[in-house]
């Protein structure tokens, strides 16, 4: 590992939270335009963590309610380092999908720990319903990262990537496992009709519910760079990661990124729009939802990529 | 021929009495007619006609004796046969004691 | 003296067996002899496992037996040593565990009895080398293992009736394949086995192998079999639960790996019938193993009773094990192998840790629990890196069998057999949250305000096992040198091993670095800790109560109900129990049922009335002189 | 080397069998002790008997008529091993008598068990097939009037048992005589090893009906299961010794009879044989289903024996060496472990005074030593390791693998069966170590008179799990003995 290789992480663990609130800033934006208000500048969201992270007074119930923040940021953190992201392929040598997969649940329980730990029933509802959720979504979407890995033959993000910078990219070749993962994408990014996990109305924000001060402002960046991480991981699986240049010209390697950038503020922007418009699901409606129909369309994209593949 | 179906006869009696009869004294003189039959039986399959008795003296050639074996064998089982048809009665008598009745659908105490 | 001389399996077993016995009598008569000779002879015969590495050895150590002049052979091998030092170092952990745990209870004196007999046939069924040691292991270790489940007395009556019922059914259909093979070959020992195996009909090997597998297949409880598992994991004493679940059922898969690796082999395997490039039985196993994790995922995600939650989560597990088991390539195979290990790494230490907090508080409900993990700290710690691993996080060993197992299934394209085990894996952080959140975390009832770790003997077990759990994330290259070897044993092409602190797999297919992973994992939580530690102002503590009741007076806690645990996950459980309620339970209680019908009405026959035993005798012979006439 | 001749085994306990009632009007305590030297007597010839037929058959020739004129005994290894067998369980028996038997007339009840012993030991014995009969007969009469013995409150049970087993039994040796008459008829002889070598030119059919009729005849003592009507009631209405000679001694004589005939004389005629592996599964079958169900601890371990004799003739009908030796290993296992639970259920209910198997809760605190005795015959019965039904089962099942896909059929139903035992069994072993008693108090066990016959028992229940080669040493002469058939053995003498 070379020091620019490790300059690179430090850079990218520094930009991408800044990234990630600046999308987070835009979307209150665009969601305030589309009902018809004019909403908090996009720079809102620097702000409010700066506020929270400045906050006198903190609240805790005990060191495993401390654990929750701690962990979600570790989690995203490390695993944002093993996703490429436009022309930088930090760690994605050393860790393939399945393992990019599960260092995304880490941060997931960690909230879950701390949430428990406040010992507030609106935060434990929460947590039942993210962790329902992530089963709803998880069923359709593994289906579909096994039609994307079968097709291009490696569970290497990386691989796909330049494979598929080669080909053509997999939303043009496998275009029905695009769509049912942009259905799961929903689910990922928490918008509605799938945000029952938050439901202000409902829970309070469940999980989140007793965290304010520093704790409120780590969850935000975590959430910051969970937009990126779970954009960027369909850029990569579908819209050949952002790759349009010749990446070995450091020009070119500017407009990869740039471009990468501009696709995972597409896809979050879609969100966005899906969000701004539909009501909420119950969360039993939500996972007999996933079940049935992204699973189906799933099932027959798993069997076309297999007929193709000839496998 | 004429023993060996009186023989079959008395067997088949014996058993029609013990089939039918709910009696337990009449299934006990069932079985002992089949044993008069199984022992006509024997003696039957020994028998030669007009053959003496399997004594052997002067100018009595061996085909003309009946055989000596069966008779020895029913000798024997007629013992037996007494032996037990007395036994089965005096067993009845106690079954009596203790059940008033003979028959045989109604000392079903032990089943299943 | 040169001791290395009595290094020898055989030593070990006989070790054991008679130190069973010396404990009866011994703790007859004092319960401190009892503790300490158990602990004394399992620890030593640990020992003897652990210096058994590297070694091979194979010996008769009985005359022959049968009329035909089978003789019992016992050995040692890379696969051997790979298990027996598991279930050694399980068994001697348990005993130590139990001290605590059991004291007082029910029959105490059989306890250490029964667990060192079982230590010992546990091992025995390992290091046995022949079909019939192999068995009578194996019977004696269903024996031991259903006496130590009866000792809970009265409420385990069924569940263990119908583990001994299931097993003896696995037995007597392993049996009937172990003949099999002994009257087709001639022979009992496994080398000479395996040497006539080539060129053997295919039929014949399905046949045989399949009904051995059948018994296999019961004691790790997969699918159209794990029906006892629950009601058995849960009601056994809880001082030899984590054994049972940690160690026995790992036997079940060392035994599929023994009949199809070593003895029938790969080649002969594959020649039985193959599906892309794996063996159709293998796939047969590998399916049942997904589908078994899969349903007992379902399960476990119901259950509020905290043994019976983790039963099924154990029934699961072993269906990743049989997964990799059965698709047989180097990856998966060691992903099984290591799995097992894995397994009996972290059950044991939640099986532990449960039986510790059932103590504590008495139920097995965990909705009546609450808050422990502040009351508990240590016990806490333990069972949430044994969770982790349980669900597979990165930064526990659990991660690098699942890894191994999945990477193997989809590099073979199962596409039936890789979903459903993601799926039943995410399934998995579902019920191990429930536990976490039910017993852990929530509000402390006002009963258990003064509840603390339990003592040392029952710590030091759960320590030494999570920190084994943590320290084989962070160089899993320890365990799978070992696995390695033994899979070369086997005949299967042995995983890649690069150095003992460090493993990548970087085919074009794949990679995980364990070490990176590790190494950024605790940078990040480096980075997250500094900035939590040093932004904003330090936090002050307050009671739980305080921000959800906006500070309000209130009195009793416990009646606030604010503890959200019971019926965790009711929303789904909905959805799914329409489904659940087919359960194969009803389909073997029917059975049992209607064959307790039919024996009634067998019995009928015996009607008391002389006359009609006189109509079936009469009736016998007339189909007798029927059949004289016509047929002969 | 003494050499008894086997003759005087059954001379002796006839001539015994009348000395007691005329020595017993001089002297009141004398039958037990003159029985106990009878049966003493025979355990010694029987054992001398066996080592020498280990090298060559002994036969015997009564009155100096020679065979096939006279009447022989022959006793290969096979006969003496199970006169061995009767004679020593006899003696056991004799040790656990006393208490048991103070209701009635102890005179009569030893004259009786001497002629038991003697009828047994005849049948196994003899060479010639009327005396067999005549046997049959002296074991049947002795057991009639032994299952009537009970007075008091078994009394009633006792003697609807004892009516039931007379006739059935009288109708059975009806048609074994017929059977007789119908050999003879056919070949002119009654010699055994004679019958052997003159039935393949004799009348094809009658010798058929012969066959027909003879294991028609012999089934019924065998328990072969449409016949076996008398034998719960029998075994259940007896007294607990009686029970336990019934298991171990007659049913094992009756059966061994059987065996016999099919093999030596009709030189394992298949066709028999076909019908005797249908009608032993049958009777496995419907004797372990029939135990399911039974609270009452005698009447179980009655439909066991019926089960456990169904697997007898399965193993003996496969007719190949492995399957004979487990069947023989089987038979000695049965007699043994179903001798010692006999034993020890008498016990229990000796002191419980029910045979309801739900008073059994809790025994292993109230009576421990009796318990466990228990406890090994049942595990032996059920074929856990370590104990002579293991071997006996793994044994059966090799044989019956070699009869090829059939074969495997049969390993699979017996398996079957074993499993519904196996339930059975562990539920009454269960409810004994594992149930707590309702009535907490110490039961008296019973005294070592009555308990060193047990413990015998039990420790000859784990020697034949633990050291059969033992006993193959007799069991693998005896199966070849059986297979070769009886005319090549004493050359068609």
């Amino acid at each position: 590992m070379s020091i620019t290789d490790i300059v690179a992480i430090i850079g990218m663990a520094v930009f991408v939270p800044l990234l990630g609130l600046l999308f987070m800033g835009i979307a209150r934006k665009i969601t305030a335009r589309i009902q018809n208000r004019i909403g908090p500048p996009f720079y809102q969201q620097y702000i409010d963590v700066m506020k929270l992270f400045s906050k006198r007074s903190n609240i805790s119930h005990s060191w495993v309610f401390d654990i929750g923040p701690i962990f979600a940021v570790v989690g995203m953190l490390t695993t944002m380092l093993f996703i490429p992201m436009g022309g930088f392929q930090l760690l994605s040598f050393d860790g393939d999908l399945i393992v990019i997969m599960y260092l995304m649940v880490i941060s997931g329980l960690g909230i879950a720990l701390g949430a428990g730990a406040s010992g507030n029933p609106n935060s434990g509802i929460g947590v039942m319903r993210a962790l329902v959720l992530m089963m709803s979504y998880e069923l359709p979407f593994v289906l579909i990262l096994l039609s994307v890995m079968l097709y291009y033959n490696t569970t290497s993000l990386a691989e796909i990537v330049s494979k598929q910078a080669d080909m053509a990219w997999a939303v043009l070749a496998l275009p029905l496992s695009a769509i049912v993962a942009d259905i799961c994408l929903q689910g990922q990014f928490g918008e509605k009709p799938f945000d029952q996990p938050i439901a202000p109305a409902e829970v309070a924000t469940g999980p989140m519910v007793e965290y304010g001060g520093k704790y409120l402002g780590m969850l935000m960046l975590w959430h910051a760079i969970a937009i990126i991480v779970e954009g960027s991981l369909f850029v990569n699986l579908f819209l050949g990661g952002g790759i349009v240049f010749d990446p070995s010209t450091y020009v070119g390697m500017a407009l990869n990124f740039l471009v990468w950038i501009g696709l995972v503020f597409l896809m979050f922007f879609i969100a966005l729009l899906i969000n701004a418009v539909m009501p909420r699901y119950r969360i039993d409606q939500a996972f007999a939802f996933y079940w049935k129909w992204p699973t189906i369309l799933a099932i027959i994209a798993l069997i076309y990529v297999m007929v193709v593949s000839s496998w | 021929m004429i023993y060996y179906m009186a023989a079959a006869f008395l067997i088949a009696i014996g058993i029609y009495a013990l089939m039918l009869k709910k009696n337990m004294i009449k299934m006990v003189i069932g079985l002992s007619l089949m044993d008069s039959g199984v022992n006509l039986l024997l003696i039957s399959l020994g028998y030669i006609n007009g053959g003496t008795a399997p004594i052997l003296l002067n100018g009595v050639k061996p085909q003309e004796v009946v055989d000596p074996l069966p008779q020895a064998l029913v000798l024997t089982n007629v013992v037996i046969g007494v032996s037990v048809t007395a036994l089965a009665l005096s067993v009845i008598i106690r079954v009596y004691k203790h059940y008033k009745t003979l028959n045989s659908d109604k000392v079903r105490d032990m089943k299943w | 003296m040169d001791y290395t001389a009595f290094i020898r399996p055989e030593y070990v077993l006989m070790l054991l067996f008679a130190g069973a016995l010396i404990t009866y009598f011994a703790g007859k008569y004092s319960s401190m002899a009892r503790y300490s000779l158990s602990l004394l002879f399992s620890g030593l015969a640990l020992l003897m496992v652990a210096l058994l590495y590297g070694k091979n050895t194979l010996s008769v150590w009985t005359p022959s037996i049968t009329p035909n002049g089978i003789s019992m052979y016992v050995g040692t091998n890379p696969l051997t040593w790979f298990f027996a030092i598991i279930l050694a170092s399980l068994s001697f952990l348990t005993i130590m565990y139990s001290i605590p745990i059991m004291k007082g209870k029910r029959m105490e004196n059989w306890f250490y009895t029964l667990t060192l007999l079982l230590m010992g046939s546990m091992l025995g069924v390992v290091f046995s080398s022949d079909l019939l040691s192999f068995f009578i292991f194996w019977e004696m270790m269903t024996l031991s293992s259903y006496l130590l489940v009866t000792l809970a007395g009265k409420r385990s009556d069924k569940a263990a009736l119908n583990y001994m019922i299931l097993s003896t059914m696995g037995a007597y259909s392993m049996l009937t394949g172990i003949t099999m093979l002994y009257v087709h070959f001639g022979t009992t020992e496994f080398s000479l086995l395996s040497a006539q195996i080539p060129g053997t009909p295919v039929n014949f090997l399905w046949l045989s192998l399949g009904l051995v597998a059948v018994g296999f297949l019961v004691k790790s409880a997969a699918l159209p079999f794990y029906v006892w598992a629950a009601p058995a994991y849960s009601e056994a004493p809880d001082g030899f639960t984590p054994l049972f679940s940690g160690a026995l059922s790992k036997l079940g898969a060392y035994g599929l790996f023994l009949f199809m690796y070593v003895i029938v082999g790969m080649s002969a395997l594959i020649g039985m019938g193959s599906f892309r490039g794996v063996s159709s039985f293998g796939y047969a196993i590998a399916l049942l193993g997904s589908i078994t994790a899969f349903i007992a995922t379902l399960y476990a995600i119901r259950e509020d009773d905290i043994k019976r939650l983790l039963a099924y989560s154990s029934v699961s597990q072993v269906g990743y094990i049989l997964m990799g088991l059965g698709i047989g390539t180097s990856l998966s195979v060691a992903g099984s192998l290591y799995h097992a290990l894995n397994h009996a790494l972290f059950k044991t230490v939640l099986f532990m840790g449960a039986g510790a907090i059932i103590q504590l508080t008495g139920t097995r409900k965990m909705s009546e629990m609450g808050g422990l993990a502040t009351r508990m700290p240590i016990t806490f710690l333990t069972m949430l890196i044994s969770i982790f691993s349980l669900a597979a996080i990165p930064m526990t060993s659990g991660f690098g069998s699942k890894w191994l197992i999945y990477e193997a299934a989809i590099n073979k394209g199962f596409v039936f057999i890789a979903p459903l085990a993601f799926v039943a894996s995410v399934g998995s952080f579902l019920y191990s949250f429930r536990l976490l959140q039910a017993v852990f975390l929530g509000q402390l009832p006002d009963g258990l305000k003064d509840a603390k770790d339990p003592s040392l003997l029952v710590t030091i077990p759960m320590i030494a096992l999570t920190s084994i759990t943590v320290l084989f994330a962070i160089v899993p290259g320890v365990p799978l040198g070992a696995i390695a070897s033994a899979e070369s044993y086997m005949g299967i092409q042995p995983i890649q091993v690069d150095s003992l602190f460090y493993f990548r797999i970087g085919n074009s297919f794949g990679a995980y670095n364990a070490l990176v992973v590790m190494t950024i994992l605790l940078f990040a939580m480096l980075v997250a800790m500094i900035m939590f530690a040093f932004a904003g102002s330090k936090s002050k503590k307050v009671d739980q109560h305080d921000t959800y009741l906006s500070g309000e007076i209130y009195e009793h806690h416990s009646d606030l109900g604010l503890h959200y645990a019971a019926n965790f996950y009711r929303p789904i459980e909905r959805m799914f129990e329409p489904y659940l309620r087919l359960r194969l339970e009803r389909t073997y209680d029917a059975f049992g049922r209607g064959y307790e019908l039919l024996s009634e009405g067998i019995r009928r026959v015996y009607s008391g009335d002389v006359q009609t035993y006189v109509y079936y005798v009469i009736g016998f012979l007339g189909m007798l002189i029927i059949l004289a006439g016509w047929w002969w | 080397m003494v050499n008894i001749d086997p003759t005087l085994m059954i001379g002796i306990p006839l001539f015994m069998g009348f000395l007691i009632p005329s020595v017993a009007i001089v002297w009141k305590n004398s039958p037990r002790y003159l029985a106990g030297f009878t049966i003493l007597f025979n355990l010694i010839a029987s054992t001398l008997l066996l080592i020498r037929s280990l090298n060559a058959p002994v036969i015997s020739v009564l009155g100096g008529w020679q065979p096939p004129y006279g009447i022989v005994f022959v006793a290969g290894p096979l006969g003496s091993m199970l006169a061995l067998l009767i004679s020593s369980m006899t003696m056991l028996t004799w040790f656990y008598l006393p208490p048991h038997i103070k209701e009635g007339n102890e005179t009569k009840f030893y004259m009786l068990f001497i002629l038991l012993m003697a009828g047994a030991t005849g049948m196994v014995l003899t060479g010639d097939l009327f005396n067999l009969f005549v046997f049959t007969e002296i074991t049947s009469i002795a057991s009639f009037s032994l299952l009537a013995y009970s007075r008091g409150k078994d009394e009633k049970e006792a003697v609807e048992a004892t009516i039931k087993y007379m006739i059935i039994g009288s109708l059975s040796s009806a048609f074994f005589l017929i059977g007789i008459a119908l050999l003879y008829g056919a070949t002119g002889t009654l010699n055994m090893a004679d019958l052997a070598s003159k039935i393949p030119s004799a009348n094809h059919n009658l010798v058929m009906m012969a066959l027909a009729m003879i294991i028609t005849g012999l089934g019924i003592e065998a328990e072969m299961f449409p016949l076996n009507g008398w034998t719960p009631d029998a075994y259940t209405g007896a007294t607990h010794p009686v029970s336990v000679m019934f298991a171990s001694v007659v049913v094992k004589a009756g059966f061994f009879a059987l065996i016999r005939v099919v093999f030596l004389i009709f030189g394992a005629a298949t066709e028999a044989l076909q019908i005797l592996m249908i009608f032993g599964l049958l009777t496995l079958f419907v004797g372990e289903s029939s135990a399911l169900r039974q609270t009452d601890l005698k009447r179980m371990l009655a439909y066991s024996s019926i089960g456990q004799m169904g697997l007898l003739l399965v193993a003996f009908s496969l007719n190949n060496q492995t399957a004979l030796v487990g069947g023989l290993y089987a038979m000695l296992n049965h007699a043994i472990a179903k001798g010692l639970l006999f034993m020890a259920a008498g016990s229990f209910i000796f002191a419980l005074g029910t045979r309801d198997i739900s008073a059994l809760n809790g025994m292993g605190k109230r009576m421990p030593v009796t318990s466990a005795l228990f406890t090994i015959g049942a595990f032996s019965i059920m074929g856990l390791p370590f104990f002579g039904g293991f071997i006996s089962k793994i044994v059966i099942i090799a044989g019956s693998m070699q009869a090829g896909t059939e074969g495997m059929l049969v390993a699979i139903l017996i398996l079957s069966a074993s499993l519904i035992e196996l339930v059975y069994f562990l539920r009454v072993v269960h409810r004994i170590w594992m149930r707590e008693p309702e009535d907490d108090s110490r039961l008296k066990e019973a005294p070592f008179t009555q308990m060193f016959p047990m413990i015998v028992l039990a420790a000859f229940v784990f020697l034949m799990g633990i050291y059969p080669q033992a006993f193959f040493k007799v069991l693998i002469p005896a199966a070849q003995e059986l297979l070769r058939g009886l005319g090549t053995m004493i050359g068609g003498a």
